[in-house]
Parts: C-alpha cells; structure tokens; sequence
C-alpha cells in the first residue's frame, strides 16, 4: 500500500474493530487487574458503533471524513474517559481537514500526531502516567520518524513502539481513572495502552494485506 | 453479592425506563438516550442539567424536579455519560436562556461534558458548568480542583435549581452554584464495599474489624484505614477535618447533610446526627437545616459522609425556596 | 456486620435524639418517653398515632408528619414500644377528638397497644386502632388476622393521616384506614440477612445463591427459599401471589410501592417496577401513583417487597390529599 | 411464714429482681437458641424497675398494692410481648383488690390464678403453645391443691411444677413470639418459662427464710 484512500480507510477501521472486539477479553482481564474492567466492554462497544457508522458509508471520498465519523461514534456513545480519550483518537487529528481521496504515510502520522495533541489537551496525560498516551505518544514518534519509509514500514515501527510502550507502564503508578485500586499498580500494564498497541497492529496488518 | 437484575449489561436502560415508568407523573426519558427529563418544567429559565455515572441513585436521576434539575444524563455504572447523553438530554430541556451543568469533579465526567459544550456551541446553546469538589479528604487544599463530587452535589444543584427558579442570568446561576461549592465540604468513612451490577469483584476489599476514612464514592482510597471506631469518634473525626479545611465560626449558620452509601441504616446515622449536634452547638455554630438520608449511593456500601454547607445570606434565601422531587423535597420558608 | 453505633443498649435513645435534632424543624421529642411528637399539628382533629418496633427506620418514626401520623411511639429494635410510652406519646398529640392507633400486626404490639388502650380509657380518652395485616405471604387467606404488617403500613398511614386532616370522626377515620388496609397487600423476597446492633448473629442464614419468598421484616420464616433468579421472574411471582389473594380486574386503579428492605438499591428496584408495570399493563391495571424507596426496612437486609393498594372513590380522593414529612412528601392533586 | 404481709411483698419482689438479674446471661442464652435472645434483658430491666419501684414504697400497708406496683413498672418499661405477660403476672390478679395489710396462701393462689387468666385472655396462648402459660399454669394448679398447707408447702410444690412445665416445653413447637427461627424450636425449652421458674423459686426462697 502507497497511500490509503477512502474505500481502505474505511475497511481499515473495520478490520481494527474486529480485532478489538476479538480482544474484549483480553482487555477486560487487563482493565480488571487495577482498574475496574470495564474498559475491554467499553472499546469492544464503541468500536462496534464505528464500524456500524462507517460500514453506512457507501462509497466514502474523504479519507478524515471516514476517521472522523468513526471517532464521533466512539466519542458519542462509549461514555467514561475513555470514551473522548479513544473518540479524539480518531477524531480529533482528521477534524476540520479539507477532503482528500487519499493520503499518503506523512499524512497519517500528522493525523495521529493531532489527534494526540487533543489527547493530551483534554486528558492532560503525560508520558509515564499510566494512560494510554505511555503507548501513543511514542507510536507518533516512530510515525513521524518513519513516515519517509512509506505506509507499511511505518505502521511496523508504530506497532513496535506502541508495544514497547505498553511495557513501559508496568514501571508506571497509575495516576488518571476513576476506580483506582488500593495497591500498587506496579508491574501491571495499562488497559488503554494496551488498546492504542492493538489498534496499530490492526492497522498494520490492513496495511500489508492491501 | 446477589442482585436483583436480569442482564448484567441491561442493568442501566432497563431501571431508567422502570424509574420514569414509576415516576410517569413528574419524569419522561429522552427518546434517544440516557437522559431523565422534568415533564411539567418552566420554560422561561436557565435549564439545570445534571448527570454523572449511574450507581449512585437516588444522585443524580431522582434530583430532576421543582426547583432541581430540569434534566439529568446518566452514564453507564461509575461511568460518564457519553457527549452525546449530555447534549441530546440538554437540548431537550434548554429555553435558550442557557444550560447551566452541575456534575462531580471527575476526569470522566469533565471530559465528557466539556465535549458536550463544546457541541452545544456549535449549535449557538450558551452553556457552562460548575463541577463540585466538595470531598476534602480526596485532595490537599492546594489541589482543590483536584477533589472529587460526593453527597455535597446535592446542595449545589439545591442551590443551582433555586437560583434558575428565582430567574437569575447564566453567569449569576454559575456564580451562585459556585458559591455553593465553594462553601461546602464533605467527608466519608466507610466499612464495607458496594459492587457493581454483573463484575463479580468487590469495589474494594476490606477486614472484617475496619473502616477506612475518606473512601471515595467508587471505592477510590481514602486516607486512613483503622479499626472501627465508636460513631461518637468517627464523626469527631469526621468534623474535625472539615474544620480543618474550611473555617467555621460561632454565629456561622450551616445546612448538615448525612448521606448514607448504601447499607447503613437511618439509626445509625442518627446516632452520628446526635453527636454532631452537640460538636456543633459547641462551636456555637447554628444548623439552618439538615437532612439524614442515602442521597448518593455507592451501591450497598456500608458508611456515611458529612456534609457542611455555610450559608450566607444569598445562600439562606436559595435554599429556602421551595422543591419538590419524589427523593427530596423542602416546602419553603 | 461492622455498625456505626457507641453502647449497644443506647442505639434507640442516641438514634431518637439524633434525629428528632436532626428535624427539629418539624419534630420534638417526647420528654419522659421514646415518642417523636409532630411540633405544628393540627389541633382540632383526630390524632393519628403510629408506632412499633425500632430497626426499621423510616418506619415508623419517619412518617409523622403533615396530613400523616401526628406522633410514632417507638419501642426497642425489633420490639414493641410498652404501653406506657405508647399512652404518654398518645397523651401528648390528643386533642380530644380521640386517637387512632395504625401499627402492623404482631403479639406484642396488639398487647402492649390494647393495654395502651385501656390506659386511656381509663383517663376518659376515646382511643380505636387498625392492625395492618398486608403480608400476604404471612397466614393463608381464611387467617387474615394472622398476616404480619410490613411495608404497606405507609399506605394506611397515608390514608388514615389524610382521614386525620379531612376532618373526619374516629369512627369514620377508622372504618377507612380499615378500607385501605383490606384493598392492600404486599409480599416480599429477601436475599441476605440484617443484624441487629449489639447482636453477633444476623436476622437468618441464607446460602450465596439463594432467595427466601414471603420473609417477613424480623427474619420470620418466608415460603420458599430458592436459588437466586432474575429480577423479572421474582416480580412476576409476587405479583402473581397478590393478585391469587386479591382480585385485580382490567379497569382498577392502584398504587404501587416498590420497597427496598436495606441494602437493596433503587437501581434494581427500578428494573423490578419495569416488570411489574408490563404486568400491570398486560392486565389492564392503571397505576396512580407509585414509588420505589426504603421505607421499612430491617436493618440492612437486602430485598425488596411490593405493595399494591387498590384505590376506590374514597380512598383515591384521600391519597390525592397533599402530605409532607422529610421521608414522604405528596404535592397532592 | 404463715402469712404474706406488704412488707414481706416488697421485699420478696426485690428478693425475686435479684435473682433475675441474677439469671440475665442464662435467660439471654435460652431465648438466643430459639428466639431474638433479649429475654434476659427485657427481664432484667424489667424487674430492676419493679424493684425500684417497690424499694420506695416506705413501709406498704397493702400486699395487692405492692405487686400490683411491682407489675405496672414491669408493664410500662419492658415492650415486647413479655412486658405485657409478665407485667400482668405481678398485676393483673391484683388489679381491683380491696387493700389488706397480709394474705394468706388461698389469696396468693387466687392473685396468681387471676394472672394467669389475664394472661392467656390476653396473650390467647394455651398450655402447649411453648410459652410461659406452660410454667404458669400448672404451678397455678398445684397452688390451688395445696393452698390449705400454708405458703412454703404451697411455693415448693409451685416451684416443682413450674420446673417440669419448662421441661414439658421441650416438646412443644413455639407459636408465639416475633422472631420466629427458621428451623424447629423441638428440644429447646421456652425463654418466658424459664423465667416463671425463677419466679416461683425466688418465692420459695424468700418464704422459707422469712
Ligand atoms: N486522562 C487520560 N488521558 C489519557 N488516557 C486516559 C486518561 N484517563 C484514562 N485513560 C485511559 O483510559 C483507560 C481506561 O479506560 P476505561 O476502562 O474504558 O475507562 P474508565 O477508566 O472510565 O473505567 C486507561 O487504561 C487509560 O489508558
Ligand atoms: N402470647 C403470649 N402468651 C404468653 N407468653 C408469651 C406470649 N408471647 C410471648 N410469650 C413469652 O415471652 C417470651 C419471650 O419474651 P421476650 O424474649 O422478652 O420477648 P420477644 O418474644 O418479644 O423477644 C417467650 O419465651 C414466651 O414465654
Ligand atoms: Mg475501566
Ligand atoms: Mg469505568
Ligand atoms: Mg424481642
Ligand atoms: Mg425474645
């Protein structure tokens, strides 16, 4: 894949809603650990509304426009903090852009590079609090860093450090969501981070398959 | 713990439709979405929409009504609503005179509502919030922005609702919420957790002869765990620290609220109520009015909170008008 | 069970004072006994006086108040009030247009309010009681006067208090609190048992999974225990069994109290007044007004119970006359 | 003793407090097996009433006052369902009674015979029932037999009967009483029979040394 039109962009979005609704498990078991285990219900439903959002979509001409209606359906329904947190994720970096058919991998990075930057604004996360920007922040990195290379390569080097992200929290004490456990969270990963890694695997995976 | 319920994940739409169902007379829910709307409201007013993570009944659905809420978003279990609940539940109830919200101080809930502002903007609807902080043991007082909403909600949305009835401007109903707020404190102890419908986990774990300061609404952690005290104790300690955080003079008069969690019986919040009173009268401090009831639940946690709001005179004259909802109703001074 | 209580023996004084204090603005107490006296009654009119055991706060010491009981004579936990306190609360709010006792149906609280009686005889004071027997998981139909009184007690209060207030004879308030009582019943589910304060054994055992049909406020015996089900199918067996005891026809008008017995929250009681509002629809039953709260508990028991009253003329008219204490207030139509 | 004077009355109810408050653990104990287990309280502060009562009666000049005095303290302080039994025990055969400075054995037979028909007028229980008319009754019965042998002979058979009433209530199931247990009450003997035991043996007690 060069660039990823409309069309891709919309079947990607449903190829990462698969996959977090194969992971709600998971990510229950994660979420439960420290926190109060709702998060694995949460993306599986939001994420069940974009992809219901998108697969409307019938034959989409503007890449952020697909982005943005299924970031809206994660924002407007999934509630919590994580709702806005993930929603901006994909809302956030493709509002107000004029359309386009298709965008190339400098594009993408820049969409994800925004839709952080509301992140943080909103959440006002930093590296090393826990959250799911402990992922994020460093997949932007490698994004913007490898952006060059082409889409493929770049979604590789963006899953690696989302990964190696989600390690990362388990150094970190939780200091954002509301069931906070009485314990140390020492040791256990981030339920959000570990949702950011998924959704760039799946995005890899789209990527290298068309 | 055993509940009563069929589907855990039908918990939250299946009682509001059975809660407006009960309370047809006064309530009707959004067509939509998650929201509870006042059926026979004034028009002519600042809209009061209130809402937070559902749970806690009877906060915050069942403090719609006269001189209350005109509306109320309700989230999934200890969770936001979404942006969308909160804006759909706000136009329905808004007269353009604005949209004034009133919801405890969480990452969640500000998130969430902020969001909704921000969509009610785009649609030209004036709107902007007071978030009640009122639980001095969640924070320092340095980080007061930083304490989350507990039982004290309730006084602000008492006071918010009067100041909508009584005709105040956006800013002025915003200013007097605040006022409110920022002359209110909270404390809790509790001694036994609550559970959330369908999770099989307790909110929180504790031993069989403890109690712990200052838990959080959801179980969040508190600042000392202990053995059970005698209520007569607890609830020195429990003023104590509201003393520490917010002056209170002979001559003060103050509105007393003690909110049950869940499980803990009117009895023996009574018992602390008598003890309080007499901490109070020693202080030469005057109570105006003051409730014994489970307001803001956790579930079926076991515990309480004290909540002191000083009145002044602005404040005095709000909170004797009248309201009237099925869970809490004052007849007016 | 952890309580917030000091000395086990003071629980009822500390708790009375507590909260006749606590709504001083409406409540005094009596001075030699544990009696809650309404401060403005009415003078010229039948006093309604209510009581019974403690440990099953609001009830009864929560509903005196306007156009409901004019006092509540409160005995220990789970125990009668004697006949001296009853008598000297009576004395208290008697206006010599005679005292109407409501109190729920037990061997102890028939003897202690008979003596009670007898009492005021004696002093020239015309003074009638009505029982209420709404249980109907207590005694089988022909053993009427068998059934326990529980949470329907409040809709006789209501009615009797309204009574009260319309100006009606003792005779003729009582012939009609009587009316109310025999269009009522009520039966309950528990799932996990209450304790009283000072005692280290709770109210009854009941294994994890399992619920108890018909378990009376004290713990009495129910009459089927089973393995816990849904929150629809339990409201479909209860309502089923009043309406076995009571004919409900398409047509009549009712009131419905969903009442939780501690611990329950009004969350799951809402998704049992679902259910029972599709059944009550099915049958072409129209509710009048209806409320889900803990009104009587036992302690911090969980289950809840349902009560239906089925209104005629009169008995419409009088529920539709206003009434406000701080744990029940009706705006009246 | 020969006969019962008013004197002897006030000292013989404060002579039967004390071995009920005495008795308080054990008759908690009893009424815990198969009842609420406050009988012993309920008892216990009952009779410390009535013993304050009759401790400020000076020097009584009427038997029937001081019972009767000794019962309404009982009656109006305990509650329950055992203020008004055994409040009547003391009171009701007294009630109405032409004041006398003593009474023999038929009028202490008589007295307790009233009693117990006030009693069960109206407590409604019979013998069989599991409560205190188990003891009462009977102990009624062998007084009245045995009347004619003077107040000591009286008491002691009394007491003899009372006893095996409290036994005979082993084989009873409970009827009455709020807190009903869940399971049998067959092997248990009854609280409020328990108690009328003490009674008739602190009577007996006090006449043989008086
Ligand atoms: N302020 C924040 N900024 C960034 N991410 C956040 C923030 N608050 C929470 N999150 C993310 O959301 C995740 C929790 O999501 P979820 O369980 O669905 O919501 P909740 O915490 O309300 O139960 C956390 O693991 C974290 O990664
Ligand atoms: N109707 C009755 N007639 C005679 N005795 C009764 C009756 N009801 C209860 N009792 C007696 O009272 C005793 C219980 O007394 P107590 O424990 O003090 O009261 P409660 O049953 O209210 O807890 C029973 O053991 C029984 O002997
Ligand atoms: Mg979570
Ligand atoms: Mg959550
Ligand atoms: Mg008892
Ligand atoms: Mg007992």
């Amino acid at each position: 894949m060069e660039n990823l039109n409309a069309v891709q962009a919309k079947e990607m979005i449903m190829y990462i809603a698969d996959k977090i609704i194969e992971a709600k498990p998971m990510l229950t078991e994660v979420d439960s650990a420290i926190g109060d285990g709702d998060h694995g219900i949460g993306m599986a439903g939001g994420l069940t509304k974009a992809k219901t959002k998108v697969e409307k979509m019938e034959s989409p001409e503007d890449v952020y426009a697909v982005f943005h209606a299924a970031g809206k359906a994660m924002l407007m329904s999934m509630g919590g903090a994580s709702g806005v947190i993930f929603g901006s994720m994909f809302m956030a970096g493709a509002k107000g852009m004029d359309p386009v058919g298709e965008i190339g991998a400098e594009e993408l990075a820049q969409m994800m590079k925004r839709s952080l930057e509301a992140i943080q604004e909103r959440g006002k996360a930093q590296v090393g609090d826990k959250t799911m920007v402990d992922a994020l922040s460093p997949a932007v990195d490698a994004m913007e860093a490898s952006a060059s290379e082409g889409i493929v390569p770049m979604l590789t080097r963006a899953e690696a450090a989302a990964l190696a992200g989600v390690e990362s929290t388990k150094n970190f004490e939780a200091k954002f969501g509301r069931a906070k456990t009485q314990g140390t969270t020492i040791g256990f990963q981030d339920a959000g981070a570990t949702s950011v890694w998924i959704i760039f695997k799946s995005m890899k995976e789209y990527a290298e398959t068309h | 713990m055993k509940k009563f319920i069929n589907n855990p994940e039908d918990v939250v739409s299946e009682a509001l439709t059975g809660f407006v169902d009960c309370y047809s007379n006064y309530y009707e829910k959004h067509e939509e979405v998650n929201g509870v709307l006042l059926k026979n409201r004034r028009k002519d007013k600042v809209a009061l929409v209130i809402g937070g993570g559902s749970g806690h009944e009877p906060m915050f659905s069942g403090f719609v009504g006269k001189g209350l809420g005109d509306a109320a978003a309700c989230g999934n279990i200890f969770a936001s609503p979404d942006p969308g609940t909160i804006y759909e539940t706000a136009m329905a109830v808004e007269n353009s005179k604005g949209v004034l919200f009133v919801y405890g101080n969480y990452a969640g809930d500000n998130l969430n509502f902020d969001m909704a502002e921000e969509l009610l903007e785009e649609d030209g609807v004036k709107s902007t919030h007071v978030r009640v902080w009122d639980d001095c043991a969640s924070a320092p007082k340095d980080r007061l922005t930083d304490r989350r909403g507990i039982a004290g909600d309730l006084f602000v949305v008492k006071i918010a609702g009067a100041a909508c009835d009584a005709g105040l401007e956006l800013d002025e109903v915003k200013a007097t919420a605040e006022m409110a707020r920022d002359n209110l404190r909270s404390i809790g102890v509790a001694s036994s957790p609550g559970q959330i419908p369908g999770l099989d986990k307790p909110t929180f774990e504790i031993a069989d002869d403890e109690m712990e300061y200052g838990m959080g609404i959801h179980g969040e952690k508190g600042i000392e765990r202990t053995k059970m005290k005698t209520v007569d104790e607890i609830t020195e300690y429990l003023y104590f620290n509201i003393k520490k955080d917010m002056e209170i003079n002979s001559g003060d008069e103050v509105c007393v609220l003690i909110n049950g969690l869940g499980s803990t019986t009117i009895l023996e919040m009574s018992i602390a109520y008598r003890k309080l009173k007499e901490l109070l009268d020693a202080d030469g401090v005057q109570v105006h009015d003051s409730d014994i009831n489970s307001y803001c639940t956790c579930q079926e946690m076991g515990g309480f909170s004290i909540s002191i709001l000083k009145l002044n005179e602005e404040l005095k004259k709000l909170y004797d008008m009248p309201c009237y909802c099925p869970y809490y109703a004052k007849e007016g001074k």
